[in-house]
Formats: C-alpha cells, sequence, structure tokens
C-alpha cells in the first residue's frame, strides 16, 4: 500500500514536471484529477466547516437574535440560488450587493488605516538608533523615496519638468524595490525544486542514500 | 483591538491554571512556616475606554519581593459584597490586568493575589469601579480627520465634475494599451483571457478586478472578441457573470453573451494554475490580463503566457509579486493604478473626479512626511526642541494607529 | 427595483461598516460579515461546482475532444464529495474532524493533492531560471537598477557574495555585498514599499467610494 | 502524438526504470564523473553564451533542462565542498556537545514540507546525535505538519543506527528517551503558557498518552527542567517567538536553526548573545553535518543549490553581456 502511494505520488511529480516540455496526455490526467479532487475537498471543507460548524452547531442552543443572523446569511445564500431561475434570477444582486458593499466599506478603513496612515506614520518616525551619520541618511533617503514614488503615481499632472523628474526618481526607487524583493525569493524558490526531485531520486528510485 | 482581546483571552485561561495553583495549595500554605512575598499595593480599577461597557482595567503596584519570590498574580473579583472570586492571574512582572465580560453598570472591586513559593498574599481591594460604555471612539479623532478630509475631497471633485468642470488626468501606458491589446486579440482571430486573481469576493483586489472587468468586456463586446475567464471562486464566477452580461447587453449584442465565458475551475491555488496553464497552451490566448490578488502563481502563469506569445497586462497591489509581473508581462499596473483602471477607463467624468479627490489623499501624505522628516532632522542635527515636540505631539499624534 | 435594491443594499452596508470602525458598539460587524460571508460562499459553491460538474458532463454527452479527462475529473470530484461528506474511513466516526489522521479524506490530501500541488509550486524554480535570462536585462535606465539592486541582494544571500567581496577592509564595510543587500532591504527598498502601499491605501479608499456611492455598478448586472 | 514526442517520453520512460531497476543503490559518480558532469554543464554554458551572443537566444526548454540537471546530477556527485565552519553554527555545536549524558533537550519543529529541504538535515543531524549522546528529547510543533517532520527525523536516525529502533539491541524508547509532544495551536501563546506549565499546552503526547503517563515527562514542568531549546523554524511563529518569550522570560538557553530567507531576521537576537548559535539555510546545514559528522543530505544538497544558484547567476549574466555586445556591434 505504501509502495502504491509512492508510486502514485512519483507519477503525479513526473506528470505536473513533464508540461516543462510540452503539453501532454499525463500532463492533462493530473490536470484533471487535480481539479477534480481538489474542488471536491474544497466543498467537503466549506460544507462541514462553514454549513455545519459555523451555521448548524452555531444555531444549537442560541439566543433567538443570533440564530435571526445566522438564518438571515442562509437566506441571502439561498438567494444567490435563485440564478438558476430566470424569473427571479434578479434576486441573485442582492447578497452580491451586500458582500461587495460590505468588502468595500470594511477594507477601505482597514486599508486606509494599515496601509496609508501607518506607512506615513513609520515614515515619519525617526528609528530607535539615529546614531550614526549613516543611520541618518537612511532616514530622509526613505522620506525622500516615498516622497518621489508618490509623485509618480500622481494623475492629475503630467510628468513633466521638474514634477517629472521627481517622478523619475520615484520609478527608481521602486525599481530598486522590485529589484529586492525578485533577489530576495530567487534563491529560496531553487530549494522547492530540491525537495520534489529528492521525493523522484530518493525515496521513489532509491538513488540517494 | 483583535490582538489584544486575544492576549487578554489566554491571560484568562492562563489564569484558570494558575488559580488552580492557588487553590490547590491552601494546606502547604497553612503548613509551611516559609513567610509570604510581600502583597501588591495601590489596586485601581478604571473603567475601558471606547468599548461596550464590558471591560474594566485593573491595575496595581508590583509586589517587592518581584520577580524573585513571586511566580505571578492572581486577580479577584467581587461584586460589591465582599466576595472575591478569582478572575484571572498573570506572570510576574506584569501589573496589569483587562477584566472582560462584565455586566455594564454594575459595581466592581478588585483584590489582588501575590503567588510565591508558600502562597498567596492579599492586596487591599480597590474602590469600586463601574464599566461603562461610549458611543464614539474619540481615541480615533484623527483617522476620522483624515479620512474625512480625503473621502470629502473624493466626493467634492466628483460632484464638482458633475457639474461640468474639466478635469485633467495623465495617460497612464497600461491601461491605453488595454484597448490596444483586445483589438490586436480581434484580429488574430484569438481569444482574451482575464484572471482575477485566486482570493473570494471580501478581497479588495478582486473587487478591483470585476471593475476593470465591467470596461473590458464592453470592449471585447464591441470588437466581437472572444472572452475566457476561469475562476477559483464560485462567488467570483457569479460576479463575472453579471458583469460580462451587463457588458454585452450595453453594447447591444445580448445575444453574443454566453454564461460559458466565465467558469468555476476550483478553490485550490495549485490546481486553478494548473488548469490555467494547460487552458494558455492549448487555446492560444492573444492577451492575458491579471488583475487581482496574485501569490506564487504570478510567475507561472506570466511566463506561460510569455510562452505562447500573447500580450500580457498585469496589475496588483501585492509588493512581492509585481517584479515578477514586471519582469514577464508587457504591461504592470502597480498597487494604486489597480484601482483606478476602472473609473479611468470609464472616462465618466465622475469617476475620474475621484482620481482627483486621490491625489489630494498623496497631497495629504507628501506634505506629512515633508514636514515629518524636517522636524525629525532639525531635531536630531541640532537638537532643536520645539521641533522635537512638534513632531512627537502634532505629527505623531495625527498619524498613529491606536 | 432590480437595480435599486441592490444599490441601496451596497451604499447602506457599505457606509455602515465604514462608521462602525468609530463606533464601539458596532465594532464587532466586521467578524460578523466574515461569518455572513462564509455561509454565502456555501451557497455560492453550488453554483460553482454545479457549473464545473455541467461543464464536464456536457463534454463527455458530446464526446467533445479529449473528453477522457471530463471523466477523470468528475469521478475526481464526485468520489473526494463522497468521502468527505460521509466521513468515509474517518477512524473518528462521523463526528470527527475531517482532517483526522487516517480518514479517507486525509488520505486523498496526502496522497495526491500535496505532490501535485507542491510540484506546481515548484515549477517556479524553472521559471525563474527562464524569466532571469530572457527578461532581466538592461534595457535602460530603470531596468539596470533593476538588475543590480536584485543581483546584489540575491548576491548577498549566497556564500558568493561574502567570497567576491570579503577582501574589502572593515571601515568600508558597508561595500560588501551582504552588507549593501541588508542596507537595500532596509532603506530604498522600504521607501519602494511604501510609496506602493500608501497609494493602495488612497485608491482602495477611491474605489469604495465610488461602488458605495453606486458610480460604478457592473456587477450589477443590466435591468434587464 | 507525434513521433518526437513519442520518442522523448518512451526514453525518459527507459531511463527511469533503468534508474528504478538496474542502477546501482545509492548512485555515486566517481570523482572523474562528476568532474567530466560538472565541466559538461560548463560546455553548455559556453555554448549558450554564443548562441545568445549570435543573436540566436535559447528555447526556454533548454533553460529548464539545464536548471534540472544542474539540479539533479550533484545529488550523485561525491565533492568534497570546501565547507568553512562559521562561527554561529559553531556556537550551536560547542553549545550542544558540552550537555551531558540525560540532558533533557526540547526540539521545537516550527516547518512544514516545502521548507524541508534545508531545515530537515539539520534535524536529522541533531537527532543521530542526541541519540548517539542519550540526551532525551522533547519534541513539539508550533506549526501543524512539525510533529510529522519531527517523526521523520527520528526514522532518519533509526536508518543511520538500526540499533535504534524498537526491539533492537540499543533501543530508543519512546516515552523514555524521547516523545513527540504533537502540534498545538496558539503560536507564541503556546510558548507563553508552556512558560508556566508544559502540561496545560499538551495535556497529551501525540499519540494520546496523558502527560503524566510519559516517564520521560515525569519531572519537567516547564522550562526550568529543560537544560537546552533547539528550534528549526522557517518563519513565524518560530525563532523570535522562542526568543522573545522562552529565552527573554524564561532563560531557556536556546539554539536555532532557520530556513535561509528567515535567518536574517534572527541575526540580531544571536548579535545580543540571545541565541546560542544559528543555522541558516543548506549552508548552515552542511556545517553542523560536518560538524556531527552526520553527513547527510544538506551537504549534498548545497552542492545541488549551488549549482543551481550558480546557473541562475549565469543566466542573467549572459543574457545581459549578450545584450550590451549586441548593443555595441549596431552602434
Amino acid at each position: 500500500m505504501e509502495q502504491f502511494g509512492i508510486w502514485l505520488a512519483a507519477l503525479l511529480t513526473i506528470g505536473i514536471i513533464s508540461f516543462l516540455y510540452k503539453d501532454n496526455i499525463l500532463y492533462k490526467a493530473c490536470e484533471a484529477i487535480f481539479v477534480g479532487v481538489s474542488a471536491g475537498y474544497w466543498f467537503v471543507t466549506y460544507f462541514w466547516d462553514n454549513l455545519y460548524r459555523k451555521f448548524y452547531l452555531g444555531i444549537q442552543g442560541a439566543e433567538l437574535s443570533d440564530q435571526i443572523f445566522l438564518w438571515m446569511a442562509v437566506a441571502l445564500g439561498v438567494m444567490m440560488l435563485t440564478r438558476l431561475f430566470d424569473k427571479i434570477g434578479w434576486l441573485s444582486r442582492w447578497p452580491l450587493a451586500f458582500i461587495i458593499g460590505a468588502t468595500a466599506g470594511l477594507y477601505m478603513m482597514t486599508y486606509f488605516v494599515s496601509n496609508a496612515f501607518v506607512q506615513i506614520g513609520a515614515t515619519i518616525t525617526p528609528p530607535p538608533s539615529m546614531e550614526t551619520i549613516g543611520d541618518k541618511i537612511s532616514f530622509v533617503l526613505i522620506a525622500i523615496g516615498t516622497f518621489c514614488g508618490l509623485i509618480y503615481f500622481f494623475f492629475s499632472k503630467e510628468h513633466k519638468g521638474a514634477f517629472g523628474g521627481a517622478a523619475k526618481v520615484g520609478i527608481w526607487f521602486l525599481m530598486v524595490t522590485f529589484g529586492a524583493s525578485f533577489g530576495y525569493t530567487v534563491m529560496s524558490r531553487m530549494s522547492l525544486m530540491l525537495g520534489r526531485f529528492d521525493f523522484l531520486f530518493g525515496e521513489w528510485l532509491g538513488l540517494i542514500k | 483591538m483583535r490582538i489584544a482581546s486575544f492576549g487578554i483571552f489566554i491571560l484568562l485561561v492562563f489564569g484558570c491554571g494558575l488559580t488552580a495553583l492557588a487553590q490547590d495549595d491552601p494546606i502547604d500554605m497553612v503548613e509551611s512556616e516559609i513567610v509570604l512575598p510581600a502583597p501588591a499595593s495601590k489596586v485601581i480599577a478604571l473603567n475601558h475606554k471606547y468599548d461596550i461597557g464590558e471591560i474594566l482595567d485593573v491595575s496595581w503596584e508590583s509586589s517587592t519581593s518581584d520577580p524573585e519570590l513571586v511566580f505571578g498574580y492572581i486577580i479577584y473579583r467581587s461584586e460589591g459584597d465582599n466576595k472575591f472570586d478569582s478572575v484571572g492571574a498573570v506572570l510576574s512582572k506584569i501589573n496589569s490586568f483587562s477584566d472582560e465580560e462584565l455586566i455594564p453598570g454594575k459595581s466592581y472591586n478588585y483584590q489582588i493575589g501575590t503567588i510565591g513559593a508558600s502562597g498567596v498574599a492579599l492586596s487591599e481591594p480597590s474602590e469600586p469601579a463601574i464599566p461603562d460604555w461610549e458611543l464614539f471612539n474619540l481615541e480615533m479623532w484623527n483617522i476620522a480627520l483624515i479620512g474625512f478630509i480625503i473621502c470629502g475631497a473624493v466626493i467634492a471633485y466628483i460632484f464638482s465634475a458633475k457639474a461640468g468642470r474639466k478635469l485633467f488626468i495623465r495617460k497612464i501606458g497600461g491601461l491605453e494599451a488595454l484597448e490596444e491589446a483586445v483589438g490586436r486579440a480581434t484580429e488574430m482571430g484569438r481569444p482574451i483571457l482575464f484572471i482575477p486573481g485566486i482570493q473570494d469576493m471580501d478581497d479588495v483586489q478582486t473587487l478591483a478586478a470585476i471593475t476593470i472587468l465591467g470596461k473590458v468586456a464592453r470592449v471585447v463586446a464591441d470588437y466581437d472578441s472572444k472572452i475566457m475567464m476561469p475562476v477559483s471562486r464560485s462567488l467570483v464566477m457569479t460576479s463575472a457573470r453579471e458583469t460580462i452580461k451587463e457588458a454585452y447587453l450595453s453594447a447591444g449584442r445580448p445575444d453574443a453573451y454566453s454564461d460559458d465565458m466565465a467558469y468555476y475551475v476550483t478553490d485550490e491555488q495549485f490546481g486553478y494554475v494548473a488548469a490555467v496553464n494547460g487552458l494558455m497552451v492549448r487555446e492560444k490566448p492573444a492577451t492575458c490580463l491579471y488583475l487581482g490578488a496574485f501569490f506564487a502563481e504570478s510567475l507561472i502563469l506570466s511566463e506561460t503566457g510569455n510562452s505562447i506569445g500573447a500580450i500580457q497586462i498585469a496589475g496588483t497591489a501585492r509588493p512581492g509579486q509585481l517584479p515578477f509581473f514586471v519582469a514577464a508581462c508587457d504591461y504592470t499596473l502597480i498597487g494604486e493604478e489597480l484601482f483606478a483602471a476602472s473609473a479611468y477607463l470609464s472616462g465618466d467624468p465622475k469617476q475620474l473626479g475621484s482620481l482627483k479627490g486621490q491625489d489630494l489623499g498623496k497631497v495629504v501624505a507628501m506634505v506629512a512626511i515633508v514636514l515629518g522628516t524636517l522636524a525629525a532632522t532639525l531635531a536630531s542635527a541640532w537638537d532643536i526642541e520645539i521641533m522635537q515636540k512638534f513632531l512627537d505631539n502634532v505629527m505623531l499624534g495625527i498619524f498613529s494607529n491606536h | 427595483m432590480k437595480r435599486t435594491v441592490p444599490l441601496l443594499i451596497t451604499g447602506i452596508v457599505g457606509t455602515v461598516l465604514i462608521v462602525s470602525v468609530l463606533i464601539p458598539p458596532a465594532q464587532s460587524l466586521g467578524e460578523d460579515f466574515s461569518l455572513f460571508f462564509d455561509i454565502i460562499a456555501v451557497f455560492a459553491f453550488f453554483l460553482g461546482g454545479g457549473n464545473l460538474f455541467r461543464i464536464h458532463l456536457k463534454k463527455v454527452f458530446h464526446r467533445k475532444e479529449d473528453y477522457g479527462f471530463s471523466i477523470v475529473t468528475l469521478v475526481g470530484f464526485l468520489v473526494t464529495l463522497t468521502i468527505g461528506l460521509f466521513k468515509i474511513g474517518n477512524p473518528e466516526g462521523i463526528s470527527g474532524s475531517i482532517t483526522a489522521a487516517g480518514s479517507g479524506l486525509q488520505t486523498i490530501f496526502v496522497s495526491i493533492i500535496t505532490p501535485l500541488s507542491s510540484t506546481m509550486y515548484a515549477l517556479l524554480a524553472f521559471y525563474v531560471a527562464s524569466a532571469s535570462y530572457r527578461a532581466f536585462r538592461a534595457k535602460n535606465r530603470e531596468a539596470t537598477i533593476l538588475l543590480v539592486s536584485a543581483f546584489v541582494i540575491l548576491l548577498g544571500r549566497t556564500p558568493l557574495g561574502m567570497m567576491l567581496t570579503g577582501w574589502i577592509p572593515e571601515q568600508f564595510s558597508i561595500f560588501q555585498i551582504p552588507n549593501l543587500a541588508v542596507w537595500i532591504m532596509n532603506s530604498a527598498n522600504l521607501a519602494g514599499q511604501r510609496s506602493i502601499l500608501i497609494g493602495v491605501g488612497l485608491g482602495v479608499v477611491a474605489m469604495s467610494l465610488r461602488l458605495i456611492l453606486g458610480m460604478d455598478r457592473t456587477y450589477l448586472g443590466s435591468d434587464k | 502524438m507525434k513521433r518526437t514526442e513519442l520518442v522523448v517520453s518512451s526514453l525518459i520512460v527507459v531511463a527511469l526504470m533503468i534508474c528504478k531497476f538496474l542502477l546501482p543503490k545509492p548512485l555515486l559518480f566517481s570523482p572523474l564523473v562528476s568532474t567530466i558532469v560538472t565541466i559538461l554543464i560548463g560546455c553548455a554554458f559556453l555554448v549558450i553564451f554564443i548562441l545568445t551572443v549570435k543573436g540566436k537566444p535559447i528555447e526556454r526548454r533548454i533553460v529548464f533542462l539545464v536548471v534540472g540537471i544542474a539540479l539533479v546530477f550533484p545529488f550523485f556527485m561525491k565533492v568534497e565542498l570546501p565547507i568553512r565552519i562559521s562561527p554561529e553554527v559553531q556556537q550551536v555545536y560547542d553549545k550542544m556537545s558540552s550537555l551531558p549524558a540525560g540532558s533533557k533537550v526540547l526540539a521545537a519543529f516550527d516547518y512544514d514540507p516545502p521548507s524541508a529541504p534545508e531545515l530537515q538535515p539539520m534535524a536529522d543531524a541533531f537527532m543521530k546525535y542526541a541519540f548517539e549522546h542519550d540526551f532525551k528529547v522533547i519534541m513539539m510543533g508550533l506549526w501543524p505538519q512539525g510533529p510529522q517532520q519531527a517523526n521523520q527525523s527520528v526514522e532518519a536516525a533509526w536508518a543511520y543506527n538500526p540499533q535504534w529502533m524498537p526491539d533492537s539491541a540499543d533501543e530508543k524508547v519512546y516515552g523514555v528517551d524521547y516523545v513527540n509532544l504533537g502540534f498545538q495551536s496558539g503560536n507564541e501563546f503556546v510558548i507563553l503558557r508552556m512558560g508556566e506549565s508544559f502540561k496545560s499546552m499538551f495535556p497529551a503526547d501525540l499519540y494520546y498518552t496523558a502527560y503524566d503517563s510519559v516517564p520521560l515527562l515525569k519531572n519537567i514542568h516547564n522550562f526550568s527542567n529543560i537544560d537546552w531549546g533547539v528550534n528549526f523554524s522557517a518563519g513565524k511563529p518560530g525563532t523570535v517567538e522562542w526568543v522573545q518569550i522562552a529565552v527573554d522570560r524564561h532563560n531557556l538557553p536556546m539554539s536555532a536553526g532557520n530556513t535561509a530567507v528567515q535567518a536574517p531576521m534572527a541575526y540580531p537576537y544571536l548579535n545580543a548573545g540571545q541565541l546560542i548559535g544559528l543555522m541558516g539555510g543548506m549552508a548552515g546545514a552542511a556545517e553542523f553535518e560536518k560538524l556531527t559528522g552526520h553527513t547527510g543530505k544538506a551537504i549534498t544538497f548545497l552542492l545541488s543549490q549551488t549549482y543551481a544558484h550558480v546557473a541562475v547567476i549565469l543566466f542573467i549574466l549572459i543574457g545581459n553581456v549578450a545584450f550590451f555586445l549586441n548593443k555595441k556591434e549596431k552602434k
């Protein structure tokens, strides 16, 4: 049984890697299995985690107001299903409108506070050690970079003249950022594949000690 | 807030353990000859600000034996009848505790037990305190103020555009290229692939993707091209269908619309990627659009798209994935541009007005950065005290998150 | 009716949630929403999963190209659903946790989903290499900056960085590649990150307002 | 299916079957073959370089192939990489080797399979050393998959010395010589509560044996009963949390092994003396293996990883040099 598991995993691993050469039967089969099985798996988690645990167990012995609250969610969910019927299909827009409104409202504040607000605060907060001249330069440099970066994102003015120059500096800072995150992740990606090859050549083929 | 309440929860759980310990010990306490640790002093209970009246903050002055002889403190609560029950415990060196889930308006007082090796030493009880609730969180005045300014600016610009004032918005390369990319797909007779990220509708980046989809689908309908939109969340599929359908209707071609344009694949991140990769090499779309929330799949998708020679336009707000898109795609919408895209593409003056409001927000940010940095630099380079005060009290007072 | 009600719902719900941040008694609304969302998502899956089922069934029925793979997908889907919903092979029975060790669903996850998804993820190793070869060229000033910064960080995180610049004397140690990499991460990189984050914060505010005010309403479909 | 496709796939199947059933196991190249392979890879890069300069950039599949070869072939090479022991890894070893037999060691496995190539070798070498020197090992995980990774390292130790397996001469008895407490959710709060009592967080071990029934755990109440802690970490919760709570509040002597990505975040704690040594990434693992004398996968992996890293760097360089040469010519 264990050998079967290893052979199956090996076959699936090779199937995915084979896509690098070109699309082929084995890859298509792996893709079909992957889609079918994982969609099923996700529905099972949705069902037991959300519908059973959060709703069904949630209404057991709950106060009336909580019960009504949970039933409302189910009502919205059922409205979602009205799409299946042409005549009342428009009802499904209500839950959709609800979700979009709530997401927009909720995340507007979250993003505003944790992205805009906190980052501005962090930029003007001097680091705990402002001892060396290097620290001071870094502090000012970060401020200049952030400032120019914001100019780059400005929509209501053409990037010309001094303004354009600042925007250009802004792009440079963005490029440093992109380069840094690229360089930062590249190397760690290599060890991912090492793990898979170790499985294939070690655990499956037994070639590695 | 959430972290705080979680921490408190853990301390409560902690407390149960410690309390059990304390309750097991009394016999030892009586029998042993060893002296108890010095009790804690100055126990004060205060109403917790800006909650719904269920929390009291208890604080005390640590025992003089802390930390050598002290394991921790037990918090006892009484409802005014001098019957004290333990409600929690904290480790040594800590001298405050938040008592949650109280009844608003009721009066409580507290007593602190200092736990030593030989037993528990009790403090004097505190003065009674009443948990109270507040309607507005005044601590967040700064967020409300700046938020009000920026939202106000957005709305004001929208109205001024409505009134007919001309607003200038510069050209954004990636978005100008969008229509061209759709046109190219039509010429080549090949489909357009639209990937709205892998998150559900409760992510703002997905919302942005759906609003852009409305504009893209309109162009697709006008050009009579074909759009393919595999998605990884069912709700996104539903919203995408509504959006595409509306675009086809407003283009006057409802007959050309089909529900099969947007379809669900699987929620599983890499299962979805595997399917999209397969779709790309088989259907060979001429244009690939990746707009929304992306993770590790950004490079897998855009490299595959590159191998089939598609024009690729990407956009995401996640800084970690942007470099991969920048490297492999023809155009990349960086962060803010993703959210501005639908307003820009609509060409509707009112929506463009909102972009102006956004710019005002940037001005606020830039002014704050200049003032703050200047103050900090002056303060540290020449020890100018007034600058330090200005920085600490005004700038950091405004831009701090409570 | 068909469009006004949804528009009102978006507007009211959005406004309430924005204001709720400032009002302590309403602060738990955000968490309540995520509960709501989770439950609605289950029902949405009936549409999504149902659609998946329908598409593949149609392919098989009409004997379209590659319909064999659709059979595989359908079988995989149904088998997993059956095993998961009835908790087949679960040592703790129907009330046990779905991921209990030894349950059928856990076996499927470990022996099928894990190798597939970790291999798919690992393909990145190859794509990173091909992107490096093809796209990372110093075509212009911007690309050069990106390249240099990437290269410094990349070398700084491998022993090569120290090997190449270890000879630089102590007082200029900032120019040793590993130190330079740390400095870039903590200064210039931070500036770029911050301008993106601040921009995103403001962008979300404007987009949310457009949605809440009902200016951007394509997602609501048409009146018909 | 096209002809070439058929040929390629059958070739691969044949090659794999040869690997599976015919080749000696484990497969090791002689130094000569290793050198030849390395030279061939070098030649491949030279060819790629010439082609690129000529304006005929190679196909991506060749890039994939080269990376694949650079990753796989070093598995079978027996090249002695000059491994210089860095002071931070030496510190870990010094601490570990100063412990007497019977010392109680807490090993926290805070990672999952994707990070295993880097961290598992450290854990394996640690476990072998611990069994060899009769440490009492208490394993646990703040990441759900951590305990499984812990068991893998025990199995690695068994493979190294079968005498340690159950029912063997020198058996390491579960519950007496080592125990796996399993996973507990709650991130840093788990550590916080363990400071008071391990039992409160782990009422039973991974196999549902009550805490008090495990002989090894009889006299272990909290960190004060532990002689040394070691943490294998791939992110949060991980080394930072352990240092902040277990080390700073409860004075647990602690060392750590981190992934390469994670390691820079732990350096400040190392410099401040809160951590006794740090193993960073594959290189750190290889050094640790060398010190303990239990050469395992890290040294093999390190070679693969180095080859792959060099390959990526060469690809970037080739692309750029060719680009510049071409630009000059045009001028």
